[in-house]
């Protein structure tokens, strides 16, 4: 993935022999903020959009937009962030740093989905939430929390395509469903590769190593199992053509919605439970003994030195997930 | 019988004999004693970190607690290396607190109702929810479902665990995806946030409670002061978002020092379980206080002490968390 | 053929043979011409206040409306004598406008999509909702239940009908129990707020459609003025908390021109109702417009014309309402 | 009732004959501020009470508490308005006048005694929700839709008691129930008078009048059937006798609960529905012809002047409605 980004890239072929270049390239292509963002993508896939403002509690982010759009006849629920394409528009984004006023804002909009039986469609392309006090002391974590936790039991399909940055929880306020889609060049981490240099190398400098080590192009989510499809991007990228791209993701988007839509509602909740469910490796150490629920603390750190490598269940059965290392 | 592990000292491994100065008042203090305040100061009240096992017995009725998946362990999939390798950073906690990971839960009982609790450990690599301790909460909201007993989660961590990547980011998902299972099934669930509270497990199962509680003075926040200086250029002030902040922005719903939460706790359990016979239920037996149910454990697990103390509690350890 | 009933001309009556002065930008607008746009001023935008009859006949298919229940009636319970007693203001208002009281219910097509609509009448006596309107809401609501189709609601009122008391205040509960009965029966109900939507309508059923929407610079607000004024001394801004501001502020979802109402609840309904066959519909057939349903009768009603216009129609009636 | 009343207060006993001042005085009984409110209540009634504390939303409103209650030995969660009993209380308050956030935190609390099979109790005392733009920009008017609708499907029995001022919407914010008490002393108004007598008299100095005109008194709202118990008042009332207050409050809310909770949840809810569905009386006017659905309005124009009588239906056979008079 990231070589055949590079192979179009003259300015960073340079870096074909150095993956850390290569891997901070990609992330910048994620972050162009000529990409579409929601609103670009829907003009191009949608037939009719009528956009719903407001959060009925205290304002309206712009940030997030969140409307009812017909895609191929379709009606569709469609909640996305939006960044400006222009320093303008930025400003009238608020950067596309969104406040728990849009996260607000999805979930009643994603409650109607569920109530009038539509299906939703989310695009995620956020550096992060507002990091700033006021969307803290007016409780974006608590947002993010129920805006995860709607997602993970609407009773109506969910596809989620990220389309540049999914950074950390303030991307995943959105993205959680049935099916996890990302574009070619976006990028998924669970902190920006800034901020994880910041803490773990102790200086910001080291953020092209972090983003190596974190995993975080389309391409290495999908083998890690977080990414279900990968799409790839027309010419130079997304920003180079995004009414290809729109087609590219609204030819995906509806074939998965026609999967989706073949199961009971019933089957499709606990099918996206379980997805989650399952998610994040881990081993069973070898018990000393056979399973004593009165197990001493001292005969448990007796067997701590010795695992034995063990698969998370996947009562689920859908997706993958990587072998876990016997490093414990 | 103390088994002699090559263990490193536990950080909140107090050596009884010595003294510790308090970082909220600079008092020095007897650890002997501070132990019996349940490592409150008793001259500004701070409240020192505890590890997870010291916390489920100032907790819990004497010996009711039963350990549950003790053996789950993480992996480093992604191979993570930054100026440590993950596995050393694992090993190294693992060594100096005697768990797995950052999160210990199982069943107990507290002022005789039964209970599914799931503490966090802040020693282990800032308390960071990686893997295990996602499926450890979740878990033990399972098995709170499943035996229909309320569900209590002491929180204390600094977030996400950077290692494990895009799957410490979907424990928010896994953990959120179980409380709503316990809140469809009306089953209770109390959170607890401790110093600190932050990143990902504040924005996900620690701050909706049906009760969240919270210990005075504790750091509760989603976004890190280098993730606000960093974007935004946003400069917060000392001390910002502290539980008491939380409560008049409304989140937190109680303020309980420590002395007093094992009772605050009996008490709300007495509200949120329904009686089942009527609408009236006898009065709760009285219980007592529980006593040092890993007393000896706790020495058991200091055989390399140095004699050194560690009063640097309030210094978020590096090396692993992430705030937003 | 006119009906001669001894009744007074409808402030919304404007002769088509005469002139209108814009209050929004003082322009002579001719009444004719003033009709042709929807009683919107072509030049500023300005959107007049129109009656319940004239909202149907602009928003429905033609002659679609079946109207229900026209035969409630309001009654003076306490026997309520301000500067005038309330069976002479009641008298007033139904001579003036040809209604029993200030609402209008009953089903009709939008876009070929039956509906049950509830429209409020600004010009008997201020909109203000007693027992007839709260019953009038609440039974369009029920046969949306009832039928399953969606419930249209067009709200203008001053708020709550002093002269019934505490059974105004109770409509209030009447129509929210109602308006609980859709959502949980997953009825849609589309709010639309136009000027002025204050006190206890604003505080019930016009805020919590599944969509608000709202006329251009509509008055929107809990709280009057006089009231603020009295009980805290603040003085709020001239135009404060107008349609635009409820974007801002979260409460509405979008503003639309009365020109584009029609069309774009069409459009509304053409989401919130889930078609029957899979997951696909056929598009909506082209519907015209709807030509004048009413205006016969808008004839029949002025019969007494003395070719005054009134373009007052930002002056809040007095004598009925109250804001918070 | 406002006789007794003005029987033990020797300085308005003058108004004996003068039914204006003597509504007037029962007025400014209802506003004494030394009048015990949730707090004093509770500390009286209940032997336990944990307070819980903001609307995971916003703030945290101390115009409004809420929490969790044994009184007799019962689970019970009580919400209510607190005033202050002296001025630094009072600003502490914030002179009793709720915003969004109490009115959302009573939901919130509310919620959690559906759910975990608590009856709720409500004390009413309020002059009316703030008036400011603090609170209604932050959506007053949605906060109090929304608890009265909460209050009208909550799976719970309610008893809501008057204890001061049920003043306007801000008072029906915590006052559906299906039993709604009033302490003797107590008023309802749709508006306060002094409100009501600026618009309706053109000057505040009509307080008086618009008082008596909407009839406020605890008495006569309990002859109007909005209020269903009326409890006498110790002493010269409520604030001579705390103690005594809540001891008969406490005899009648739980006698209360105890009728309730022999109703099933079913019962009890469609019985609450009917309660106020029924609320406020109307005639229906004769029509000229058998119904026809498409009458035209000159039709019914001519039926307009010739009414007959009649009562609404009464589908839960619960409450008397007043008989509505023959003016139209
Ligand atoms: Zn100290
Ligand atoms: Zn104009």
């Amino acid at each position: 993935m990231v070589e055949r980004l590079l192979g179009r890239h003259g300015a960073v072929e340079d870096h074909r022999d150095d993956p850390v270049s290569a891997v901070w390239a990609h992330v910048q292509q994620a972050r162009n903020l000529k990409r579409p963002h929601t609103l670009e993508l829907l003009k191009a896939m949608a037939d009719e959009f009528i956009e719903l403002h407001g959060d009925r509690l205290f304002g309206d982010d712009t940030a997030i937009v969140a409307g009812l759009a017909r895609i191929a006849g379709r009606r569709i629920v469609v909640v996305g962030f939006q960044k400006g394409q222009d320093t303008e528009e930025n400003i009238r984004r608020n950067f596309g740093l969104p406040h728990p006023d849009g996260y607000r804002k999805a979930m009643r909009v994603m409650d109607l989905a569920e109530r009038f039986s539509m299906p939703i469609l989310t695009f995620v392309d956020v550096q992060g939430a507002f990091p700033g006090a006021a969307a803290e002391e007016r409780g974006i974590a608590e947002a993010i929390a129920k805006s995860v936790g709607l997602m993970t039991r609407l009773r109506t399909p969910i596809v989620v395509v990220i389309t540049g940055e999914g950074g950390s929880g303030g991307a995943l306020g959105l993205a959680v469903g049935d099916t996890i889609i990302a574009l070619e060049n976006s990028i998924y981490s669970v902190i920006s590769p800034e901020g994880c240099a910041t803490i773990l190398w102790r200086s910001g400098e080291q953020s092209h190593e972090a983003a190596t080590a974190m995993k975080v192009t389309a391409g290495e989510q999908q083998e890690l199992g977080i990414v279900d499809i990968v799409i790839p991007e027309p010419g130079d990228g997304a920003h180079t053509d995004p009414v290809e791209t729109a087609r590219r993701i609204k030819e995906v988007v509806l074939e998965r919605l026609d999967v989706l839509g073949r199961m009971t509602i019933d089957e499709l909740v606990e099918a996206r439970f379980q997805k989650f469910r399952v998610m994040g490796p881990y081993v069973v150490a070898d018990r000393p003994t056979p399973p004593q629920e009165r197990a001493s603390i001292t005969d448990r750190l007796r067997g701590l030195l010795s695992t034995r490598p063990s698969m998370p269940s996947m009562p689920g059965g859908g997706h993958d997930v990587p072998p876990g290392r016997e490093e414990v | 019988m103390p088994v002699r592990l090559p263990f490193r000292p536990r950080r909140d491994a107090y050596p009884p004999d010595l003294w510790t100065k308090c970082p909220g008042c600079a008092e020095m203090l007897f650890n002997k004693q501070l132990d019996k305040t349940l490592r409150v100061c008793p001259h500004c009240g701070h409240h020192f970190r505890i590890s997870a096992r010291m916390r489920v017995e100032q907790l819990v009725d004497q010996g009711s607690f039963v350990e549950r998946d003790a053996d789950l362990a993480p992996v480093d999939t992604l191979g993570f290396v930054d100026l440590k390798s993950y596995p050393d950073r694992l090993l190294a906690a693992q060594l100096s607190t005697g768990l797995r990971d950052a999160a210990v839960w199982g069943v107990a009982a507290m002022g005789g109702k039964r209970i599914s609790l799931c503490v966090m450990d802040f020693f282990f690599i800032g308390g960071s929810m990686g893997s295990v301790v996602g499926e450890k909460v979740a878990r033990a909201g399972e098995a709170a479902v499943a035996e229909r007993i309320p569900l209590l989660i002491v929180s204390s961590s600094g977030g996400a665990r950077m290692q494990e990547g895009t799957y410490s980011l979907m424990q928010l998902v896994k953990t959120m995806s179980v409380v709503e299972r316990v809140k469809a099934a009306r089953v209770p669930f109390i959170s607890v946030m401790t110093d600190p509270t932050t990143g990902g497990v504040f924005a996900s199962f620690a701050v909706v409670g049906d009760v969240n509680l919270a210990e005075p003075n504790a750091l509760i926040r989603f976004a890190g002061d280098r993730v606000s200086a960093g974007t935004i250029g946003e400069e917060l002030p000392p001390g910002y978002a502290r539980a008491e902040f939380w409560i008049s922005h409304g989140f937190v719903d109680r303020i309980v020092a420590r002395a007093k939460l094992r009772d605050e706790i009996v008490s709300l359990l007495g509200f949120l379980i329904a009686p089942i016979n009527g609408p009236t239920e006898p009065a709760p037996n009285p219980t007592s206080r529980p006593r040092a149910f890993f007393s000896a454990l706790t020495g058991a697990l200091s055989p390399d002490s140095n004699g050194e103390s560690h009063p640097a509690d309030t210094a978020a350890p590096r090396g692993g968390t992430t705030n937003g």
